[in-house]
């Protein structure tokens, strides 16, 4: 990947980039995925990213739901908050205005992210915050045992949907489009080189950043397949390298695309859009911890509250 | 046989009138001479038209509660007069626009004078502009009542000052021909008089909400993030009224769910975060609750009641959430409850949930209530000490000790202690990378499933009530000891209770008063030491189901011999609480 | 408005179509709105569409959620289920599933359906049952008194927003196009005969159809104020009759239109979408109720089933 | 000493090799053979490897608990091995694979036989693939314990039908060489034998989850919203495979309000609906439970509890959502709580939740569990008696009656009644239009703040529990009146806990076992009973905080003189009642 994309972060970090090596991600943590799960190889590219930006594990935060893939955060050593179904986006906001040093990303499954945590998600978008939210989309829900999902396309046969299911699956890419993210990529999780240079540009970038990663379901999607994805996906890059990802008519045409071809890489990017903390104008003075461990040494005047009310 | 300083006026019209304002102005202008004040509104669930009411109560000594007899109603619509003529004492005055047309009938004419005053008039005459005549309204009621009238001036001159000098002038000439009329031509028979104290002292007039919100920065609280839900609302609106001063980072969020997330992961982060709400806006927060118990994250919940269920009554005072808060979220974790009952209160429940919360760990949830949301109540202003105020982290790792550790690695987020406590570090340094987890998990916080892992956490987890349950606050008691009757409450109905209490023993029913403040976890041996003693006990609650005697019989046993409960949405006056114990214990009174 | 879009709905009604008119509405109770609010115009334009559909007050039902604009149902006669906040729709789905023959309608808030009612909002889009949604637009928290809405503007000045709100305003429009909303429709509550036009069109939409309403709300909301949005609306049809609502760039490119001009009318209607009811094959048998009142008269084999456990 | 009948056989490994699909096999083979069967299963939360068992008692006799005391362990893995081995009794046998190498420490082989099976070899040499490997070991199994084979060779030919006949073919030629494997090598020295009955009675072998949902289709349900959430999804997974044949429409949901809204909205159109969830999702559900109390739209609600706080367990068993069901919501409303036992009882909470929650209008939560979504019991097929569900709708206004009605305008959704229930009208019909809200009402429906409505309108709906009190399950009493103890316990302890009393009055301690079904409305005045006559009372609870002693205390005053808790995400076997009620009485077993 481009070196230009590569830039250390300040954060509270004490380390230097150069000791960041990908030995510290380590965890001690065996994965409970299945084997041949997609999701390994959205950990690889995620450590990977994290290493490459010369971040350390604790100059970042990971955020993530309920779900096999949620579990991600256990399996690499890093801050996380492994928290409830479909609920990551709010907690992974709070962090993020409390603690803007820290880089926030959230980790959620597409049932996780697109299905119960829908109004965190659309209201996330247009918030703008600077959270980068991985969805490890796998087009069901695996850890409840193989149930459709809002990706799952119609027609998807399962427990809950043995006719096939009769909802339209959620365009991740458009309703992104549509809410205001500012910047909207999708990967692959067999590609995970690829993938951590979206995740790269996603944290890089200054604001919400979705990236949708088709992820394959050996155990529940035999849809979705890791062959059915490999022969549909293609790189936006590789096939129109005049691919303007700040023009949004554009990328709403790409959002458009699935079915015969699916396409990877950046679909979308604003990076004129300010983030939500940077129209805070009280977090230009620092981070609110350090505000609030102010406020409990208790250097501020209350006193003079009382003449309000006299 | 005139008396001084000791008045209940109640101001009534649609909403839109003014009503609030006008009450409001008033308190000033009363608390400004040195008098004692306890202001009550009442509305209803729409922004203009139905019945609002302002109620006032001024007294030369310290008052926590409303009167049911009024002295003085001013009616800014004919519902006021229906609704509330009959409320009047025998002597009592009615002031009106002589343009009303209200249903003569309900007034007992014998018992009560009218007052048709020219307000529109005066103010259309003086000003040019109707729109002034809550501010004549307010004249004559000082005319009437020989308030000075310097007073309400000081309080037009700093309520109407971002308006410039016009309108402030305007407004003091219609407040002095509102003064004239009343003092000209209904003064002298009208038996209520108001005056300032000599060397007025400067009290603080406020509601248990703003305070507790002052306790709540002074304890470093810089989060808050909330859905609009009335009663709860007036917290986030004081805090972001006060970010700037105070470097508070307020957000209104897409709704509950996101509300204490959002707190909950600030919390863990660091910041000390607050999320306020009332019932409705609560349930939806339930299952965020059990996670803030799991990851031991502290976080402050204010409820705020009001009469249930559903939807219910918006805007009605009620105490019907008691054990939902208690019991709220599935799987047992713990957590604290506390239900300051009057602004005081209020403001020690502003910091102590901060630090109980971060002590040990756990969610804290602040019951209030309409009342505490909206009455005005005088504090003496050295009261709230803020020099008191200590900001108590319990076992908190600084970065500097983090700086100081050797080892990597050892920082273990849930460790299991003797106290349930483990020492929690903010994430952001290198020494405490950890995860935490909804799941079970070990002590390092990794997800586990292994039997004994999990009882020791579970152990630990509920070890910390056995702390906590030594550093609430313990229950109060007013009155004398060795009292023939107890009456016990919680939360709002304290002033009433209080004052009712007085009431009682003026009368010779040798009666005391206890008070729960925190009721969780449930001090169950001071419970146990009243029950002892208290030779007839009745329990007092804004509910159906007598939450409080419920709570009190599961942890202790006891059983109170009476239950008065309340459930209209309306709040229990002193002489509500005194007429329903005679009732209770077959004195009549 | 043009006859052809009236047609009696058959239903469970015994009424007969010449026999409804306007009365039939008349509520016993008197409105709490402000002198002035734009919710007046909404209500109008429900009871003169309903009329105007030939629907007895049974035939239809309205559910709403909470605030000023939920109160509506209780203004005008006719079936209603007056829920909580945000959740109208999924109460409205669950009636629509049990009986279809009912006409429903759901009418909620801006900050009711578009911000807590979020997740139901874009899951009920991609569903596409045959309810029609009202919402009743004012940009601003009106019940609650005053704070910022998800669809007020960037700036917009509350008491929770003393400085000016930073988050982007919802857009209805381009939201219900990434979610796949089959009808797309705004109209303005200070013309109720164009917006009763629209209601009608998507009572008469097969499917899930939105009526976005501009609203004034008199009392809380001085920038978009009654004339803030005479001086921009405008008739799409009266200044392109061509506009072809089915076409879906076309409708993307509108939905981006506000500021200075705000189009009114049907935006995007996918007539061809089948609704969520139609492919349960179950209900093409007649309604979910009556399938459970035969139930209830227990004509079915339950003793078979035994069989499978032995 | 050979012993016929009377086994216990646990077959361990990794999710993926086929532990539950071995387990239920075997489990269908006995129960054709006219055994009584109880399956026990464990799982983690993880789709592939971890580890998995099911256990398997076997009986002449009817039985409702699992041993911990294993005659066989069938070792798909080496952890099944080291976890399970120390199960085994005297002469009890482990088989496994011989290319399984486990640590031989784990086994004290002594005490136990080792069975070293080609199983892989078996399924390779017979079918050319070892992914049949556990069809060997059945046959191992069948072949050892002396199990006519064709018992099993009739379970492959139904459960492989759909796979074709070359497949039924490959797995009958391996569970044959299997069988002769087992037959020639182990069986003359291993004591536990299996055989069929003569003339085989044909029972039913199913879960409690299954059994509720036939009652509930039997009762007319013809709706069931709901998001997954294990142990709660076996409920729509059933509706949703019965769906074609019983017309039932069945909803997944973008979440659990909604799930439970739909089922709201459902039900007030008229449909019996239901949702299901665990206890995260019910958390989720709280508000909407009270607008269904406000509205009194009769909901069913199963909540499938599972290890707590948060995510806690999640694929654990526990008990610890009594207490936040019985308050969830703020609010006070009137509800219903159940909670079924055993296979049978939850076939009649299947009718009687949805037959109350009409009648009364009110929701009826069915508190289930991890145990009773999985754990398979025999029952009789004449137990089951759809003959005797009736549907009982209370006071339920038909389209017929709507018809007859003369005047319009005169339908009152919410009229206030002496039992407080109003007659339901669903929407549709022009006699009966009308509106209903979670906003405070009147008759009508229309809202109102007005206090007497108000009160009116909450005596009203909290009455309707005083009519529902009398019409729940009454707690059962299992053993001799006048027992030296009462063990106390409700829900899925009940197996444990019976078999547990059978044995401890086998052993001479005078025993009986008082067992709660449902919950809410408290049945206090047959609690009172059983205190007035019992002699040392012990609650048994799956829970931390012990919420059934809690609860009887807070609604009579009883408080049992010991509680057993367990938290640790498993179940009771019936020696662990045995032992634990023998420690708590000092009584060294
Ligand atoms: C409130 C709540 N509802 C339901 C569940 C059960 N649940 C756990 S994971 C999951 C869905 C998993 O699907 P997805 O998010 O796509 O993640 P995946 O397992 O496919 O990675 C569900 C429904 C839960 N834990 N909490
Ligand atoms: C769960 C819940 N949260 C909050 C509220 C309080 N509340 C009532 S109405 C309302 C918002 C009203 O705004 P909108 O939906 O736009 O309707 P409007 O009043 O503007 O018509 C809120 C937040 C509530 N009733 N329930
Ligand atoms: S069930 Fe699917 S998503 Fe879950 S771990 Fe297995 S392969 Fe991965
Ligand atoms: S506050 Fe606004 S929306 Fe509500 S009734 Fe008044 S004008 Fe209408
Ligand atoms: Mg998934
Ligand atoms: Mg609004």
């Amino acid at each position: 990947m481009a070196d230009t994309l590569v830039r250390p972060t300040t954060g509270q970090g004490i380390m230097m980039v150069n000791k960041v090596d990908i030995k510290m991600y380590q965890s001690p943590e065996k994965s409970t995925w299945c084997p041949g799960c997609g999701d390994f190889g959205i950990l690889a590219a995620l450590k990977q990213a994290l290493v490459g930006l010369g971040l350390a594990p604790h100059d970042a935060l990971v955020v993530s739901g309920i779900g096999c893939g949620s579990k991600l955060p256990h399996y690499l050593r890093v801050n996380a908050f492994n928290s409830i179904h479909g609920r990551a986006l709010a907690v992974a906001t709070g962090i993020k205005l409390a603690n803007h040093n820290l880089k926030v990303i959230a980790v959620t499954g597409d049932g996780d992210g697109y299905g119960i945590g829908g109004n965190h998600l659309i209201h996330t978008m247009r918030r703008n915050p600077d959270i980068t939210h991985v969805v490890e989309n796998n087009q069901v829900y695996g850890l409840t045992k193989g149930q459709y999902s809002p990706t799952s396309e119609h027609g998807y046969l399962s427990s809950t949907s043995p006719d096939g299911s009769i909802e339209v699956a959620i365009n991740p890419i458009a309703l992104g489009m549509a809410m205001g993210a500012s910047f909207i990529a999708r990967g692959f999780s067999s590609d995970p080189k690829h993938l951590a240079q979206m995740i790269m540009l996603a944290v890089q970038h200054k604001g919400y950043s979705l990236v949708d990663v088709l992820q394959p379901c050996i155990t529940y999607n035999h849809v979705n397949s890791n062959e059915w994805y490999k022969e549909r996906v293609y790189k936006i890059e590789a096939e129109n390298p005049n691919y303007d990802s700040t023009d949004r008519d554009a990328a709403w045409q790409k959002a458009q695309e699935w079915g015969t071809r699916i396409p990877l890489g950046v679909i979308y990017a604003d990076p004129s859009r300010p983030t939500y903390e940077d129209q805070v104008p009280l977090l230009q003075r620092g981070s609110l911890l350090e505000l609030s461990e102010r406020a409990m040494r208790s250097d501020y005047d209350y006193e003079s509250l009382k003449a309000e009310y006299m | 046989m005139v008396q001084v300083n000791d008045i209940n006026i109640k101001m009534g019209g649609e909403a839109g009138q003014g009503v609030e304002s006008s009450g409001a102005g008033f308190v000033r202008a009363l608390a400004k001479g040195g008098l004692y004040i306890y202001g009550l509104q009442d509305y209803q669930s729409r922004i203009r038209g139905g019945h609002n009411f302002y109620q006032i109560r001024a007294s030369e000594h310290p008052i926590s509660s409303f009167s049911s007899n009024l002295q003085m109603l001013m009616a800014f619509d004919n519902e006021t007069v229906t609704e509330h003529a009959h409320e009047l004492v025998e002597g009592g005055a009615i002031i009106f626009d002589e343009g009303l047309k209200f249903n003569r009938a309900d007034v007992d004419a014998g018992k009560v004078k009218l007052i048709a005053a020219p307000l529109k008039k005066i103010a259309k005459e003086v000003a040019g502009d109707d729109i002034m005549a809550n501010t004549a309204a307010l004249g004559v009621l000082a005319g009437i009542t020989g308030y000075e009238i310097s007073f309400m001036e000081d309080v037009i001159r700093r309520n109407f000052k971002r308006k410039g000098q016009a309108v402030v002038d305007a407004n003091l000439a219609v407040v002095q021909r509102g003064y004239a009329f009343g003092a000209d031509n209904h003064a002298a028979d009208y038996q209520w008089k108001l005056q300032p104290m000599p060397n007025p002292k400067q009290r603080m007039v406020l509601t248990a909400h703003q305070a507790f919100c002052m306790g709540a920065v002074a304890a470093g609280c810089r989060f808050n993030a909330a859905y609009p839900m009335t009663p709860g609302t007036t917290i986030i609106e004081w805090m972001t009224a006060h970010a700037g001063k105070y470097d508070i980072l307020t957000k209104q969020t897409e709704d509950e769910l996101s509300a204490i997330l959002m707190a909950i992961g600030a919390a863990h982060a660091g910041v000390r975060s607050l999320t306020n709400t009332s019932g409705g806006g609560f349930d939806l927060m339930t299952e965020a609750l059990g996670l803030a118990g799991m990851t031991e994250t502290p976080v402050v919940i204010v409820e705020a009641q009001r009469g249930g269920p559903s939807t219910g009554l918006p805007t009605k005072t009620e105490q019907p959430d008691l054990e939902p808060v208690i019991h709220a979220g599935h799987g047992e974790f713990p957590r604290l409850v506390m239900a300051p009952g009057n602004v005081l209160e209020a403001f020690h429940a502003g910091y102590r949930s901060f630090n109980l919360a971060e002590k040990y760990q756990m969610p804290c949830i602040v019951l209030t209530d309409m009342m505490l949301s909206t009455t005005q109540e005088t504090i003496e202003p050295e009261d709230m000490d803020f020099s008191q105020v200590k900001v108590e982290r319990g076992e908190y790792i600084s970065k500097e000790q983090l700086d100081a550790m050797t080892e990597e690695w050892t920082y273990l987020r849930h460790a299991v202690t003797p106290s349930g406590v483990s020492p929690r570090a903010v994430p952001g340094h290198p020494k405490a990378v950890y995860i935490t987890t909804g799941d079970e998990h070990d002590e390092r916080g990794y997800i586990t499933e292994d039997p004994p892992t999990r009882v020791a956490q579970m152990d630990k987890r509920m070890r910390k009530l056995e702390g906590a349950r030594q550093e609430i606050a313990k229950p109060t008691l007013h009155g004398p000891e060795d009292a023939d009757l107890t009456l016990i409450g919680w939360g709002s109905t304290y002033g009433a209770m209080k004052m009712a209490t007085d009431i009682l023993n003026a009368e010779g029913i040798k009666t005391n008063f206890f008070h729960y403040i925190d009721l969780w976890p449930f001090p169950a041996k001071e419970t146990e030491a009243l029950f002892a003693k208290a030779k007839h006990t009745i329990t007092i609650e804004q509910n159906f189901t007598g939450q409080l005697a419920r709570l009190m019989r599961v942890e202790t046993g006891c059983v109170p011999n009476g239950k008065i409960l309340r459930y209209d949405g309306h709040p229990f006056s002193q002489e509500d609480v005194v007429a329903a114990v005679k009732k209770e214990v077959n004195i009549n009174g």
